[in-house]
């Protein structure tokens, strides 16, 4: 692997660029892995990286039915935070916190991830309610998040309207400084790269028909449209698909799979500096590096594999956009795209062991998962390593389902007097 | 008037100057002129500069597709009027009287803009450079590097006033739309509305006619073809054809639904009142025919984007449309015989064609010869290796190509370059619909394959060329358009004199002797991505042309990859080495062209933005004074603060007011739904976790309501009105809710009851009255029901009068006091209020709002779902065991309470939380710790849910959800906060009359 | 935006009128006493979550306010039929073969 | 600008709140819909959006067992009263909801354009004569069409004012000529 660095550029550049190699090879498969990971997003990249890194084990193959990074990890818009309410969900999503701030530097790979702030807007009593607890929770935690004014808020994010006469008036703002956003597709190439440099194969194109289990019932490979390939560890990382591939192995999952939408404006110079969420009016944005300005839409109502998704969310995201940003009205759409994500009746992922011997998943991350990637992967890649749940993921097993132990960050959320 | 301006020629009013101010200098354009039309005339072409090299750039197109003479527009007085918008595309805005246009990304002037260094470092900025650097020292990213970027990205500067124009939308519904009204859009409109369908046709330019509009020559049945386009449109709007200009379809959405954007102000000099600037367009059409033409491809050689270089087609337009020459001496340069009729066309007006340069080796005789009758120079067979000018091109090094290999090469001057790359069809909306798209090797394009969707797609759209062929299919498309819908089609034919039929060739870069590593061969312009960088990608593993696109952003530009996407396809499949088709084509996303926010939202801005919800008695509350709060989509009276008064001392008054005497509270919001039927009964045995067989009628009871998952989801007191009757109340947000749960149980499990559900929430307005004189206050106003407490304990209900007005009448407390609940039909809610503070004047009767509606239940404990409940709350753990139901089998969510974790040891349990101090009063949502001490992340034993200042009890009071709470009553547990830790001890939640003496009256 | 079939109203309207009310023929058990866990979880949360022809509830809310059921595509979004509640999931094969 | 034959350059349409009515909503199952009938004096129609009066009596089939009954004020307590006389041998359930609803009535030549700013239905296929439940912009409404350029909309009462003012914005801008 070339080292990335100042030094390399330049010299590159006086060269015409013509020692660059490709970054990661379009590898075959082999007949036999210790792991194989379905689904070459950054969290199945991720995770391969990890085993090889911090496990050892390297004869692993990241397996895609497309281009890797092609699924929700090139889709989303890039917010990363980690003040959660839950105890267990705040350890997660600040455990990958902790490694996104080194991630450039581990996969010798600007991923850019850029610490701005994440303002979350309180628009009425509930939402003050429940974010104050977010932010008291959080500090007893350790986790980043603070209590901010309305007049704080617009100081801080200058294009908002905190009129008191708005339809949802700012009643005060949650900011986790340390949080902010990366870049989407670096985080997939990096992985990508940073794990074929310790041996890991990279399969695009190939997708998976069905696990293969053995007589006992344990897992002994993938039937892909490139053949069989043996493999002594499955782990299940296909965000929307993951239904689909864990169905032939014959287990059933609460998941259902939703069409997101996305979007962006023409790009301008800088004008919005943090990334701000509003859940009351759903509007969430962000600038991105080129100028464009990056929004997050809702969810459509129905299952759906399609990536397409109605024209009505995007107006109501967009009116709210510009009731919460009235500067941005002659702004323009640019482009807008669907991803397929997968919901867990809790709103919170399951990462761990399954019912079938040597077979692990990771879904159910929803709207969330891009910020937890590099926590998912590294304690995904624990768990298969050491056939063992990591502290941290522990708490996101399919059992809860039964015991009802849910960690219900949507519940607790609810709105209802 | 320039000399560029050819008298008599185009489409504009050459009697009808506009006057426009560009970078701050007065201009004279004509009506008719777009903004770049207009400058071109004035002979300006450097109108902008690009993204990352900032390298002066001029207009290469002549349409929307348009990507580096992008400008910054305002009217009435610049960027504070708030008209100002970034990015417009200066070959799309029309021309108006006063339009301000500037520059964009450039520092500090368009002709020196500092920003141009990047250019001379532009070996450093290769495709994905910032992946490769920057990290190092890793705190730099932030503070450093990153703001760098980012201020040196971006385009125009993003507007910073309030837009003051409004937007609006429609619902459209049309048997056919046609998208594009050039020669096949015009037939296939006219063919479908002959067989009596509706038929809606829109296209994007000011005016009707497409590529006919710049081909003034060929003749159509037997008619010049401008004054076919007039007969055509005559036709149209005689069969009633609803004919939209201006009108861009964004985007193609499931089962035939487009979105159309209306352009309805911007080319207007003065803004009309009421008239709002864009309009959406939801339309739903039975069949929908495309007929978007196609696009020019540029060719892709070093120096490709000085200004001065433009498409041939654009030129074409410009001369034929706008009556501008783009420069005085031209080479051509083109893969495609459709650039030879440019250069005729050229010719003829004034310009000098110092040489039309084709890279085929043989072109059609009839071009040759028309080229030789006019003495133009034809270099077939022929290269483009470099081009100079700084602002403006001023030659063209041409050289010959034997046997794949680049001859010798000389320099040709010139003031414009016109090239042509051949035409890709526009298949923008197809790919929307996720309509399969297949390669032709043969017009090495991409071809609509299968649709998904009822539509057809016409003429250039699917690779015909040549006029004749597209009006013959837009006929086709029209009538199997109609036949789909059931009609009738007649066939008719077309005949074309003068057709401007064609072919060409498709490249990737064009043969070079230079460096190939020090070739500046555009692909994307506005994004700065060249032929090399897309090789680059190939190199370092991107293969995929979705790798490519993210890795080297072609594509990515405004103009939506229309100029690059075609040519970065053919340039990664050569690096590659496989057939275009595997390399793939990137998915083309809506809209087609950018679209303002503003359209989007239409209506939804300001008070527009979302419904809010109103009581009968809110407008007597906004007229005393009251401060509001919203909750869901309702506005609510939250306290009335008397002069002086800040919340807290409002809200002190209105509780100790309640207390003392009456306080009356507007409660119209709460949910309310009529359950009715023979198996009313049964199915509130179901819903709910009570019993409600032995209610009696006239009482009423508390209910809850749970999730089949076992948590609290709603809460309301129901009475029974009759045997079969209920009024069942719920929360303020959960009334809709809650319908939609109890219509779901009973529609479709529980189909046999014989039970009906009606929403009555706004049928009454439910006015509150409470305080140990509330029945004073009320009696009075009573008829047809004794009013003494035998007669109406406490949770009874009885239907009679208040104030003359038909009445169901609660008797019920949620403050402790002695309290009625007057439903009256809404209408009268008003005159209730009024006719109670009437006679509650005596009483010091005192409105209160929802805060001190929140103390007074907080000080006897009463729960709100949502705030001392979040959807893991069972009814145990909000110590509403008793609520169920003990002899009950099932009710939903009954199941739910035996699993592991509900019955688990250690829940989270309500209990009350009385501070040390009492005049702290703890925040809402603060957690709670046995140890103070321990370090980071602490163990939280739970959260205070509800806390505030009771002026009652002097001190502060609070609910809080504690781990195993109820068995610490009496222990002390500490609320670590930034300032301090408090301590507070754990008590019952019924702070005030635990015995409740003060119902008993 | 999608274009529904309401089987009551014997019409196609669009979206807006409809709400969405997840997987069908997930009956509610008679005795929910006599599950144990895991089956109960199963009628809680466990979904097939379909890549091809979902069966699914919707609620006509803003018109008849009747539930219905549908098999749609999730693929393509497209409706392949719609039927009242209650009624048994229809056999395509059939139908298809009939055609 | 939109060139069409129904184009509506400077058209009017007027948008009134008129007086309220006794309006009641009526369930009642298939094999007690005769009764029902019976004892209304008003065949209950069987088609969704299919109107049937008699007298001063309307009904409206709102649903496969939903009808709405309207009435003038003062036949409120007959309907009451008529009703209650068949419960126990037809039971239904008949909810008084004369006051949950505000009436609108868009009429004139650019009604049916006007409706078109906030209605998703396709408008051409309601016939006058019928009334259906649906919706404009966000509010849920009863539309009726009484006549090809005159339609109401019972709207509920909280929602009124949102639905109004947005009228008026389009009143408005056909007035323009936009």
């Amino acid at each position: 692997m070339t080292h990335f660095s100042a030094m390399s550029l330049l010299k590159n550049a006086l060269n015409g660029h013509k020692g660059w190699r490709e970054q990661w090879p379009d590898a075959a498969p082999k007949k036999e892995y210790d792991v194989v990971i379905v689904g070459a997003g950054g969290h199945g990249l991720g995770a391969a990286y990890y085993l090889a890194k911090e496990h050892g084990i390297t004869n692993v193959a990241v397996i895609d039915k497309g281009w890797l990074g092609g699924g929700n990890t090139g889709r989303n818009t890039t917010i990363i935070r980690s003040n959660y309410l839950y105890d267990e969900s705040a350890k997660m999503y600040d455990h990958a916190l902790d490694l996104w701030e080194g991630l450039s530097q581990d996969l010798n790979y600007n991923v850019m991830f850029s610490r701005r702030g994440v303002m979350m807007l309180a628009h009425n009593v509930h939402d003050v309610q429940s974010f104050q607890r977010h932010v008291h929770s959080n500090r007893l935690n350790g986790v980043d998040n603070r209590w901010l004014t309305p007049e704080e808020a617009k100081r801080f994010c200058p294009p908002l309207n905190i009129s008191r006469d708005a339809r949802y008036p700012v009643m005060g703002a949650a900011l986790q400084m340390r949080a902010g956003t990366a870049r989407h597709d670096a985080v997939a190439w990096g992985y990508a790269r940073a794990a074929a440099a310790r041996g890991v194969d990279i399969i695009q194109n190939c997708p998976v028909i069905a696990i293969r289990r053995d007589a006992s019932g344990a897992v002994e490979g993938v039937d892909t449209a490139k053949g069989f390939i043996r493999a002594k560890k499955v782990a299940v990382s296909a965000a929307g698909h993951t239904s689909v591939v864990m169905q032939s192995a014959g287990v059933r999952l609460p998941l259902e799979s939703y069409p997101l939408q996305a979007l962006v404006s023409e790009p301008v110079k800088p004008c919005f500096p943090c990334v701000v969420m509003s859940n009351a009016v759903h509007a969430y944005m962000s600038q991105s590096d080129k100028g464009e300005l990056v929004i997050g839409s809702g969810t459509d109502q129905y299952v759906s594999y399609s990536q397409r998704g109605g024209l009505p969310l995007i107006e109501h995201t967009l009116a709210a956009i510009c009731e919460v940003f009235p500067i941005f009205n002659r702004m323009r759409m640019l482009r807008k795209w669907g991803g397929i994500v997968d919901v867990t009746p809790d709103r919170s992922a399951i990462v761990g062991k399954t019912p079938v011997k040597n077979l692990y998943v990771n879904c159910g991350w929803g709207t969330g998962g891009f910020k937890a990637t590099p926590g998912a992967a590294h304690t995904l890649a624990w768990t298969v390593a050491k056939d063992e749940p990591h502290p941290i993921n522990a708490p996101f097993t399919l059992e809860r389902f039964t015991t009802g132990r849910l960690i219900d960050e949507a519940a607790a959320a609810a709105v209802a007097h | 008037m320039s000399r560029f301006r050819v008298q008599g020629k185009g489409r504009v009013r050459h009697d009808a100057p506009v006057g426009f101010t560009f970078d701050g200098r007065a201009y004279d354009g004509l009506r008719g002129d777009t903004v770049a039309s207009a400058l071109l005339a004035n002979g300006v072409h450097l109108m902008g500069r690009s993204f990352k090299y900032h390298r002066p750039r001029g207009p290469v197109c002549a349409g929307t597709e348009e990507p580096n003479a992008l400008v910054g527009t305002s009217r009435d007085g610049g960027a504070k009027g708030g008209r100002f918008e970034p990015n417009t595309r200066a070959t799309a805005q029309e021309l108006r009287q006063g339009l301000t246009v500037e520059s964009q990304n450039r520092l500090p002037s368009l002709k020196f803009d500092v920003g141009a260094v990047n250019d001379r470092l532009y070996m450093l900025f290769s495709a994905g450079f910032y992946y490769k650097t920057f990290m190092w020292p890793r705190s730099f990213w932030d503070r450093v590097y990153e703001p760098v970027i980012r201020a040196a990205a971006g385009l125009g500067k993003a507007p910073d006033t309030v837009d003051p124009d409004r937007y609006a939308s429609r619902y459209l519904h049309t048997d056919v739309l046609v998208v594009g009204a050039g020669p096949a859009g015009l037939t296939a409109a006219l063919a479908a509305a002959r067989s009596g369908a509706e038929v809606t046709l829109v296209d994007e330019h000011a005016e009707m006619g497409g590529a006919l509009l710049s081909d003034p020559g060929v003749g159509i049945d037997g008619m010049p073809a401008w004054d076919w386009i007039a007969a055509q449109l005559d036709e149209l709007d005689r069969l009633g054809v609803r004919r939209m200009t201006r009108t861009t379809a964004i985007g193609y959405y499931h089962q035939n639904m487009v979105g159309l954007c209306e352009r309805l102000t911007d080319h207007l000099d003065t803004l009309p009142d009421d008239a709002p600037r864009e309009r959406m367009w939801r339309v739903r059409a039975g069949h929908v025919v495309l007929a978007q033409g196609a696009l020019e491809k540029p060719l892709v050689f070093d120096g490709n984007d000085r200004p001065g270089v433009m498409l041939a087609g654009a030129a074409q337009t410009y001369l034929n449309r706008y009556g501008v020459r783009v420069g005085d001496l031209a080479v051509v340069v083109t893969s495609h015989d459709s650039a030879w009729h440019a250069a005729f066309d050229l010719a003829d007006a004034g310009t000098r064609i110092a040489a039309i340069v084709d890279t085929r080796a043989s072109v059609r005789a009839d071009l040759t010869e028309a080229a030789a009758r006019r003495g133009i120079r034809v270099l077939a067979s022929h290269t483009v290796t470099a081009t100079w000018g700084r602002l403006r091109v001023k030659s063209v090094r041409v050289a010959p190509v034997r046997d794949g290999k680049v001859q010798g090469g000389y320099r040709i001057d010139c003031d414009c370059l016109l090239m042509c790359g051949g035409w890709t069809p526009s298949l923008h909306l197809f790919s929307h619909t996720k309509g399969t798209l297949r390669w032709d090797d043969v017009q090495q394009a991409f071809l609509p394959d299968r649709s998904v969707e009822a539509c057809q797609i016409a003429g250039a759209g699917r690779g015909l060329w040549g006029y004749e062929a597209a009006l013959r299919d837009g006929i086709a498309a029209g009538n199997a358009a109609a036949e789909a819908l059931g009609r009738d089609a007649q066939d008719s034919a077309v005949l074309v004199a003068n057709d401007r039929t064609g072919s060409g060739v498709s490249h990737k870069e064009l043969p070079t002797d230079g460096d190939p590593n020090r070739a500046r061969a555009f692909v994307d312009f506005q994004n700065d991505v060249t032929a090399k960088d897309i090789r680059l990608a190939v190199r370092e593993g991107m293969r995929s042309i979705e790798h490519v696109k993210r890795y080297t952003t072609n594509g990515m530009a405004t103009d939506q990859g229309k100029m690059s996407n075609v040519n970065g396809l053919m340039i990664a499949s050569d690096a590659v080495g496989k057939a275009p088709p595997q390399v793939g084509l990137t998915t083309f996303r809506p809209p087609y062209t950018p679209t303002t926010f503003g359209t989007f939202a239409g209506y939804h801005r300001g008070g527009q933005f979302e419904v809010t919800r109103k009581t009968p008695i809110d407008a007597w509350a906004e007229a005393h004074g009251a401060a509001f709060e919203p909750v869901s989509l309702w506005r609510r009276a939250w306290y009335f603060p008397q002069a002086g008064e800040d919340m807290h001392a409002a809200v002190a008054r209105e509780c100790l007011a309640t207390r003392r005497s009456v306080g009356i509270f507007d409660a119209s919001t709460l949910g309310k739904i009529e359950v009715s039927g023979p198996d009313a009964v049964e199915f509130m045995n179901r819903m709910y976790t009570n019993p409600w067989t032995k209610l009696g009628i006239g009482r009423c009871r508390y209910g809850v309501l749970l999730g089949e998952d076992g948590y609290i989801r709603d809460d309301g007191v129901i009475g029974r009105l009759r045997d079969d009757l209920f009024h069942v109340t719920t929360t303020t947000g959960g009334a809709a809710r809650v319908l939609a749960m109890m219509e779901d149980y009973l529609q479709t499990e529980w189909p046999d009851l014989d039970v009906w559900l009606t929403s009555t929430t706004e049928q009454w307005a439910t006015v509150a009255l409470n305080g140990p004189d509330a029945r004073k206050v009320l009696a009075p106003l009573v008829e047809g029901q004794d009013m003494s407490a035998e007669a109406l304990p406490h949770m009874s209900v009885a239907e009679c009068t208040v104030a003359g007005i038909p009445a169901r009448l609660f008797r019920l407390s949620f403050t402790g006091e002695l309290g009625f609940e007057i439903n009256v039909p809404a209408r009268h809610g008003l005159r209730l209020w009024e006719a109670l503070m009437q006679a509650g004047a005596d009483y010091d009767i005192c409105p209160y709002g929802t805060e001190t509606m929140h103390v007074l239940r907080a000080e006897k404990g009463f729960i709100i779902v949502g705030q001392d409940t979040d959807g893991t709350v069972a009814p145990d753990d909000a110590n509403l065991g008793w609520a169920i139901g003990k002899a009950k089998t099932d009710f939903v969510g009954m199941r739910s309470l035996r699993r592991p974790d509900l019955v688990a040891k250690g829940r989270k349990q309500l209990v009350g939380l009385l501070t040390e101090d009492g005049a702290v009063r703890l925040e809402e949502g603060a957690q709670i710790v046995a140890d103070p001490d321990q370090p980071k992340p602490m163990k939280m034993l739970g959260h205070v849910t509800s806390s505030y200042s009771s002026a009652t009890l002097g001190r502060s009071i609070a609910m809080a959800l504690i781990e195993g709470g109820r068995d610490m009553d009496g222990q002390i547990v500490h609320v670590p906060m930034p300032d301090g830790v408090h301590k507070a001890r754990i008590t019952s939640t019924n702070f005030y009359d635990p015995e409740g003496e003060r119902l008993k009256v | 935006m999608l274009l529904i079939h309401c089987p009551y109203c014997d019409e196609t309207l669009p979206e807006l009128e409809f709400a969405y009310a997840g997987e069908a023929h997930i009956d509610r058990p008679a005795d929910p006493a006599s599950l144990s866990d895991e089956e109960w979880r199963d009628y809680l949360f466990i979904r097939s979550n379909v890549k091809g022809t979902h069966a699914e509830r919707w609620r006509h809310i803003h018109g008849c306010a009747r539930f219905f059921n549908a098999l749609r595509d999730t693929v393509s979004d497209e409706f392949i039929t719609t039927y009242p509640a209650g009624q048994a999931r229809p056999d395509l094969t059939i139908k298809e073969a009939a055609e | 600008m939109t060139l069409h034959d129904r184009d509506l350059h400077g058209a009017t349409v007027t948008i009134e709140e008129i007086p309220p009515v006794a309006r009641f909503s009526l369930r009642v199952r298939d094999k007690d819909r005769a009764a029902a009938g019976a004892a209304l004096g008003v065949d209950l129609p069987d088609r969704v959006g299919d109107r049937a009066a008699s007298g001063d009596r309307t009904l409206v089939c709102l649903g496969p067992d939903e009808w709405l009954v309207t009435a003038p004020e003062q036949a409120r307590d007959g309907i009451v009263r008529d009703m209650a006389a068949i419960r126990d041998g037809a039971p239904h359930s008949l909810t008084d909801i004369s006051d949950r609803e505000i009436t609108f009535r868009v009429a004139g030549p650019a009604a049916l354009t006007l409706m078109t700013i906030g209605c998703p239905r396709d408008l051409r296929r309601l016939e006058p004569g019928r009334a259906v439940r649906t919706v404009f912009d966000t509010a849920q409404i009863v539309l009726w069409r009484d006549g090809p350029d005159s339609f109401r909309l019972d709207v509920w009462r909280s929602f009124a004012p949102h639905v109004r003012s947005l009228l008026e914005i389009g009143r408005k801008e056909i007035a323009a000529g936009f």
